[in-house]
């Protein structure tokens, strides 16, 4: 199973789901409401880094962190 | 890196900083210290931190100093800063001024665009997200 | 602005800038430290300073930061400063992140081309004039 | 009289002179061999603020400073 963490203002529990890569998650979470507005403006990392293809391979343990806007400082 | 639970001691890491290095040959010590401004009716500023790529981020940044024979450190508060303390801390040293003050400006600035720090007013005890002073991460809307 | 016989207490100079000024609604506290590299066979530098024009100087810089709602800090050593000791401690505390990392490198650059300080290097005990890293002052050459 | 000061590596005692403007205080130094490649690299503040104009007039009491290269921090 791989864990997807939901990070700041999403403000929701993480989910597990049995997914290849992240076309599969994506295939997922854009039918949930809550969701649909921040997957536009959030980022994605696998593992603690940030990633730019949805077609990396993932497996079971890797961890996917769903990133909206940032404001550090 | 360093997280702190609230507020910084900001005398205590930069006394510490500047003893731990001062030996080593640093020319120049320029450290960057946000203090949280009475502003907007708020209380204090609130802070979640996701802390594996915020390592990662600095980490990359280190190796990207290194290049110029400069060091960097940072240290941020997880979770409520009150108005007038602080909540973020950096510092870069390095052999030459010049090169400090450059990786200053572009880490304070990298920072604020891409660390994977998530701000909120703290206003009648609520935490309300820092939306509009927010920036997307570079990569947004991989799964939109 | 502060001068010092000898080498500065950077941690009591920051501790006592950032605790004074924390309560004044400044967003970022930028300080600038200059520490004495060991190189060229050096023991220390040396400094004079020319009072009346520096106090001069930094007063043009106070107006010029106000201007932007900044407010600028600066302390010097007088005479010897060891190597590993720190000689230039500045800083400038602004609303605006922006403005402060500009203004803390316009300063630090003016500082070095235009400040009536004038440095030795500490070899074998003599005060040897720093010449080559030495720059003509404005207007220079007005009398020849 | 006019103090003149002559700063930093220049190390020499201050000395005073009776000058109405710069260009008189010029054409006293320039006869010195000693000062004569610091007159071409040094400014000049009069009171202790930098001048550009050797016509400034000079009244008894002012303080002329000759600046050498300078290199703080």
């Amino acid at each position: 199973m791989v864990k997807i963490e939901f990070l700041g203002p999403i403000n929701r529990e993480a989910e597990y789901f049995n997914i290849k890569n992240l076309n599969d998650l994506a295939e997922i979470l854009k039918n949930d409401s809550e969701l649909i507005d921040w997957l536009e403006k959030s980022a994605v990392a696998i593992n603690g880094k940030l990633v730019f293809d949805r077609n990396i391979e993932l497996k079971s343990g890797d961890v996917v962190a769903i990133l909206p806007p940032v404001c550090g400082g | 890196m360093e997280l702190y639970k609230n507020g910084l001691n900001v005398p205590e890491i930069l006394t510490r900083w500047y003893e731990s290095e001062k030996l080593l040959n640093y020319g120049a010590f320029i450290p960057f210290v946000g203090i949280v401004r009475d502003e907007n009716n708020i209380s204090g500023l609130s802070f979640d931190v996701y802390e594996p790529l915020l390592k990662n981020w600095f980490e990359n940044w280190v190796s990207r100093a290194e290049k110029d024979g400069a060091k960097l450190k940072f240290a941020h508060s997880i979770g409520d800063v009150l108005v007038h303390e602080s909540s973020y801390v950096s510092a870069v040293l390095s052999p030459k001024r010049e090169v400090a003050l450059r990786l200053i400006v572009e880490f304070v600035e990298d920072f604020k665009a891409n660390a994977p720090i998530w701000k909120y007013d703290l206003i009648d005890s609520k935490r309300i997200y820092a939306e509009s002073r927010s920036k997307k991460i570079i990569g947004s809307g991989l799964l939109a």
